[in-house]
């Protein structure tokens, strides 16, 4: 059986790798430590093997040596349950010590962690894209190198309105928190823009026949999907198999490149928004496909991209911070001043309350080479979570819910 | 004042009527047997008197007071007791536990969740008597798994006799015992006091017949002799019942 | 609209009578609450997935093959696990559910956390226009193959001698018992079966569902729900709870999409204050 | 006699001393988990143990409570009169879980205490006003009886301890009273109950009562331990639990859910730290255990004990329900 929790701290391999480069005297010192918390089991393990992927891949291609100082790397199985993650992080956090924390992937567990975090004053890179975290209610020791839930759909309502020309969509989602914010910020952008949402349907979480939703979609010229995990996959098919061939546009995790070999020719056409692209020309992105390809055989999405760069962030600031992470405040400012140019979602650097503020692609799915793949068909660079309103402006308004913005009577 | 009275008592399952009007008069400390062929709806009878059953239509009287609307618990807080055809004690129990079980039933001591129920020695000494009543005294700490067939049968008789019954119903008491066990019951039950009234239903009429004041025959749910013994022996209606068998 | 939902009902009520016909006559003959059943409807899933997509077999003959290899694991389980925990119901719910565990994690650990998507087979892709509306040729399919199904069991519960011997098992265990019937093989017999069917059904739900961690836990109340609304051991009872089932999903989810997150329980919980044996059932033993 | 007592004894020393034997804070913290989800074990197996009734409900129960907790806190309520509104919402919910599933017993009461369990469990969902949706409820208040803060995870853990050790003594000597038989009684012989005086119903529904207060104790005290309560606290598998734990111990004693509760928080908060399919090996300890002990860890150990000292031979040990343990093959 696999060992979980040394599986891949610095041990002898790295510690003689190390010796073997030219490193400052340091990295003889204490490691620092990452502590993953990742859904290993669960409905949304596909997400967390993704994340674990990712990170392990950074450090195991630095050797577990970031700017010269030994990393040590734990992972906590959060098992898709908040309760289970509020406990992993307490053994991250008071038994292993560690300095850092690379996740939660999911909003729900992030709540159920958050009021630790910020009494523990824990350094955390997480994954999970609830607004409020880094808006109404925001953790001061929180850095996200993704993006909120509604961030990437923003961008997404920008374009369904402008270059796709919809005019009436309807959306549809998980009837939780992240499906609010997702099309929360779709409506609230692509009625900015012109257009307008004639309905908004939820379907609960665990639903395997979206029929009944499927059923609903008329008189619309589009739809807007924001499901997760391996949702997408059934919507999709369950769509095309319906004959339903209005376009489909979603948020980062309904097109996520992982879920491409998943995929079938059914999917062709699927327009999504996301913070990470698969076909990003940059050469680090290059890099950290081949790293997943030749450690893992695994197509990368969003989620090892996230934690992938998670290691990059965490290197640039112990740099700064000359290894030294005692201090948790000092730590998180380092973080959040990291601003990177190279990486696999191109630039970015954070705001003052830790979101990043990158590209953002929109991209289709296509056949290339008898593959599907993403191909980016537009750019939106240097998007803040309050694009395209100013920050004051933004956080006046309430948060997105499934009751706002409401739907209103569309102009003819 | 009658200690059992049914009139007109009615039951029917679906379509098919199991009692159709029994009337049956049992007086005070009386010893009733009640035989009939199978199926004639000898033990639905007891399950309509005992509460087991809810009757259609009908009345049941014990010593007065109407109780065919009563849940059974309600009746047997009014002194009707009775045994199971079929045995049905709690057999991971001791002896001693499913007598006082029944003791129990009757006591307001069975809500109490505050105190030990081993503390509770004058109940569990009332016990003891009750199976020394019936000659087990020495087995009251065995659990009942481990006991005859013959010994389960009086710790049944035990708990019924345990709660002093106006009246007792007796299900077949000597179904499946031996010979010396039926000897055995049947001497118990001629101990049992004239306080208590008895009705049985039993096939087994060597012992029965000896036991019993006056005898009903059902037949098809309802009673169709009712006499002393000497009447009943001599009724034509009882030979062909069982010659028609 | 309506047309679309009402043949989707009775899809769904299809699946879901693959799913559930084999729990319902497992616990109607055995009275094993089988908490497996929804790994093995997902197994099933997996096994037929896979043999499509990397073995290159064609649908039917891996439908039937993942059937047997589900089937053949029903066998097991209940030989070496069920077999001696007979009447003590505590006992069966801990086995089942802790194989389910172990079901689910192999699964992750065998196929990853991706979700495995199957394609129906090829004559059966793309839509038919039926009484005004299009619809999946594969779905209207899988009506066909639940009635094809339904009839088999029934004919083989009703004309058989094995249908025989398991009728008198669900009537009455103790007198089939003592009238020699091969309790225990009849017992290893219907546990494969119902096993297989829900194998069977896992591959016929896979073009459709996608097979995807969480589906076994998705399902199992599911066969839960149309058991209890079909009563146990009736054959007809989870045809028709199923369907209903179906009905009340696909209508439920549309008419009162507030109520999204109870559509299956609330009709359960009225069934069963109302009428506790299911509406189809005769009186819980 | 002696020994038991002796045994009993250095437990209890054990327990309260856990916090300076286990190696930090995150131990001590799983210690208090251990108790809590103890306690909710126990809530359980009084119904299956006892009264032959399984529940898969009981997680509705145990975030009714939490849930009325973590809402009063945030609505501004003081402590206690939080504690005291979540045991009595949670005790009226008791009440109407109960009278909707005593309709019926076995397998029907199972099926109406799931679906019950599932509609909390949608609710917590869906009326998200009051619930936070999915994301929750946090709450950051741990009570200070007596000026204690119970922030600190040992002081948190003795609180924990002293109320695990009532719910203990109170269940232990409820299960032994003169109530206590009668419910097993039910448990066994229903029908013939009923001649004997006893009102079925109203001993099973008082039996449900009792029980849904443990499980809102334990809800109480998991909103605080945890700090926060979201849906799945009311899952199906957040049900599911609490059986299994009772089943695995041993069912129908108090040391068994005690025992079950421990096995399964200790795979799933130490053991998953160490083996990445941790819940493969939960699995598999089920499966084991029905192997080798069908009667559960606590009641099998005894009888290979008493097998291996070679006292008298096992009593008959049931499960639950009417339903006599075979002889080991």
């Amino acid at each position: 059986m696999p060992f979980n929790r040394r599986q891949f701290l610095s041990g002898a391999a790295a510690v003689a790798g190390a010796a073997a480069m030219p490193m400052p005297a340091i990295a003889a010192s204490k490691p620092v430590k990452i502590g993953l918390l990742a859904d290993l089991s669960g409905p949304l393990a596909e997400g967390g093997i993704q994340m674990k992927q990712g990170l392990t891949a950074y450090l195991k291609s630095k050797n577990f040596t970031l700017s010269g100082y030994r990393i040590d790397l734990v992972i906590g199985d959060t098992g898709s349950s908040p309760a289970q993650a509020k406990n992993k992080i307490q053994e991250l956090v008071e038994r292993d010590h560690v300095d850092f924390i690379v996740g939660p992937l999911a909003a729900f567990e992030m709540f159920a962690v958050n009021a630790y975090v910020i009494q523990h004053k824990v350094p955390t890179l997480c994954l999970a894209g609830a607004d409020n975290l880094t808006q109404r209610a925001p953790n001061p020791y929180l850095v996200r190198d993704s993006a909120t839930s509604s961030q990437a759909m923003h961008v997404m309502g920008d374009y369904a309105a402008r270059k796709l020309g919809l005019k009436r969509v309807i959306t549809i989602d998980s009837d939780f928190a992240f499906g609010y914010e997702q099309e929360g910020g779709f409506q609230q952008v692509f009625q900015l823009r012109g257009g307008c949402v004639v309905k908004k349907l939820w379907s609960p979480l665990g639903t395997v026949d979206f029929t009944p939703y499927l059923a609903q979609i008329r008189d619309c010229d589009g739809v807007c999907q924001g499901y997760a995990g391996a949702a997408p996959v059934q919507f999709m098919k369950q769509y095309a198999q319906f004959g339903l061939k209005l376009p489909v546009c979603g948020g980062e995790t309904a097109g996520d490149d992982a879920l491409l070999p998943h995929f079938g020719d059914y999917a062709i056409g699927m327009i999504s928004a996301c913070p990470y692209t698969i076909g990003y020309p940059g050469e680090a992105n290059k890099t950290f496909i081949a790293l997943m390809k030749k450690y893992f055989d695994s197509v990368p999405g969003f989620y090892a991209a996230g934690t992938y760069m998670d290691g990059m962030v965490i290197e640039a600031a112990l740099k700064s911070l000359h290894g030294d992470v005692s201090d948790p405040a000092r730590t998180v400012k380092a973080l959040r001043a990291v601003k990177l140019e190279h990486t696999p979602r191109g630039p970015f650097s954070f705001d003052h309350f830790g979101n990043a503020v990158g590209n953002i692609y929109v991209r289709r799915i296509e056949k290339v080479g008898g593959k599907l793949t993403n191909v980016t068909l537009e750019t939106y660079k240097n998007i803040s979570q309050f694009w395209p309103y100013p920050e004051a402006t933004y956080l006046k308004q309430p948060a997105y819910s499934r009751s706002w913005p409401p739907v209103t009577a569309c102009k003819a | 004042m009658t200690a059992l009275a049914i009139r007109g008592l009615r039951k029917s399952f679906g379509g098919l009527r199991v009692t159709q009007g029994v009337d049956l008069a049992v007086a005070p400390g009386e010893r009733r047997l009640i035989i009939g062929p199978n199926g004639a709806g000898k033990t639905t009878l007891f399950n309509l008197i005992a509460g087991d059953l809810r009757a259609d239509s009908g009345s049941v009287a014990l010593f007065g007071t109407e109780i065919a609307g009563l849940p059974a618990r309600r009746r047997a807080h009014l002194g009707l007791a009775r045994t199971y055809q079929i045995i049905t004690l709690f057999p991971k129990d001791t002896l001693l536990r499913n007598v006082t079980l029944s003791l129990l039933g009757l006591s307001g001591l069975r809500w109490n969740p505050f105190v030990r129920l081993d503390r509770q020695h004058a109940l569990i000494a009332q016990a003891r008597h009750a199976l020394g009543r019936v000659g087990l005294a020495d087995m009251a700490d065995r659990p009942l798994a481990e006991t005859s067939y013959g010994e389960r049968r009086r710790v049944e008789i035990a708990m019924a006799l345990a709660q002093s019954p106006r009246v007792l119903l007796l299900d077949e008491p000597f179904a499946g015992l031996s010979i010396d066990e039926r000897r055995d019951v049947a001497a118990l039950l001629a101990e049992v006091p004239r306080e208590i009234t008895i009705v049985m239903i039993e096939h087994d009429m060597d012992v029965a017949l000896e036991f019993a004041d006056r005898i009903s025959v059902m037949h098809f749910g309802a009673v169709v002799v009712d006499g002393t013994r000497a009447e009943v022996v001599a009724d034509p209606r009882t030979r062909e019942i069982y010659l028609g068998e | 609209m309506w047309t679309i939902l009402a043949i989707n009902s009775v899809t769904f009520g299809g699946l879901l009578f693959l799913l559930s016909a084999g729990f319902s006559l497992i616990f109607g003959l055995m009275r094993v609450p089988n908490l497996t059943h929804g790994s093995m409807f997902m197994l099933g899933g997996y096994i037929g997935g896979s043999l499509i997509a990397s073995w290159h077999l064609p649908f039917w003959l891996a439908a039937l093959v993942a059937a047997a290899a589900v089937a053949a694991f029903g066998g097991v389980m209940e030989r070496f696990l069920l077999r001696r925990l007979a009447g003590s119901v505590l006992a069966q719910v801990l086995v089942t559910l802790g194989v389910a565990f172990m079901v689910s994690d192999f699964s992750l650990m065998v196929w990853g956390g991706d979700p495995l998507s199957v394609d129906a087979p090829r004559a059966l892709a793309g839509g038919t226009r039926a009484l005004g509306v299009f619809f999946p040729t594969y779905r209207i399919a899988v009506i066909l193959i639940a009635v094809a199904v339904a009839a088999i069991l029934w004919a083989m519960l009703d004309r058989t001698r094995l249908g025989a011997m398991i009728r008198a098992g669900v009537d009455d265990p103790e007198m089939a018992r003592v009238v020699g019937i091969r309790v225990s093989r009849l017992f290893t017999i219907v546990f494969c079966l119902g096993a297989g069917l829900a194998g069977f059904g896992g591959v016929m739900g896979a073009p459709i569902l996608s097979v995807y961690p969480g589906l076994d836990f998705a399902m199992l109340p599911l066969a839960l729900v149309v058991v209890i609304l079909g009563g146990a051991g009736s054959l007809p009872g989870s045809l028709v709870g199923s369907i209903v089932i179906g009905f009340i999903y696909n209508f439920g989810l549309v008419m009162v999409p507030q109520l999204a997150y109870f559509i299956l329980f609330l009709p359960m919980v009225l069934v069963l204050v109302l009428r506790p044996q299911g509406l189809f059932g005769r009186a819980a033993p | 006699m002696t020994a038991r007592r002796a045994l009993i004894g250095l437990a209890a020393v054990l327990l309260v001393a856990l916090p300076l034997w286990v190696p930090g804070n995150y131990d001590i913290s799983v210690g208090s988990e251990i108790l809590i989800y103890a306690i909710f074990a126990l809530s359980v197996d009084l119904l299956i143990g006892f009264a032959g009734l399984v529940s898969l409900g009981h997680a509705g129960l145990f975030s009714l409570a939490g849930y009325t907790l973590a809402v009063c806190l945030g609505a501004g309520f003081g402590q206690p009169a939080a504690i005291a509104l979540a045991l009595a919402v949670a005790l009226a919910g008791t009440a109407v879980f109960a009278a909707l599933s005593l309709r019926t017993t076995g397998v029907g009461f199972i099926m109406i205490t799931l679906a019950l369990g599932q509609i909390m469990w949608g609710l917590a969902y869906r009326w998200v006003g009051l619930t936070g949706g999915d994301n929750g409820i946090s709450v950051s208040a741990r009570p200070a009886p007596f000026g204690i803060s119970l922030a600190v995870p040992s002081h948190f853990y003795e609180a924990t301890l002293i109320v695990f050790a009532g719910a203990v003594f109170a269940y232990r000597v409820f299960v032994e009273s003169p109530f206590g038989a009668s419910l097993r009684g039910t448990r066994d012989q229903p029908r013939r109950m009923t001649a004997l005086g006893y009102n079925v119903w109203m001993i099973r529904f008082s039996a449900f009562m009792v029980s849904g207060l443990l499980a809102a104790i334990a809800g109480i005290l998991f909103v605080f331990r945890a700090e926060f309560i979201s849906p799945p606290t009311a899952a199906l598998t957040a049900s599911a639990e609490p059986v299994l734990m009772a089943i695995s111990g041993g069912s129908g004693t108090i040391l068994g859910p005690i025992v079950g509760a421990a096995l399964v928080e200790l795979v799933k908060n130490v053991a998953s730290a160490y083996i990445s399919r941790w819940n493969m090996l939960l699995g598999g300890t089920f499966v084991v255990i029905v192997m080798f002990m069908p009667e559960g860890l606590v009641p099998g150990t005894m009888r290979l004990l008493r097998r291996r000292f070679g006292a008298r031979p096992p009593a008959p040990v049931v499960a639950a329900g009417t339903a006599e343990r075979k002889p080991p093959p």
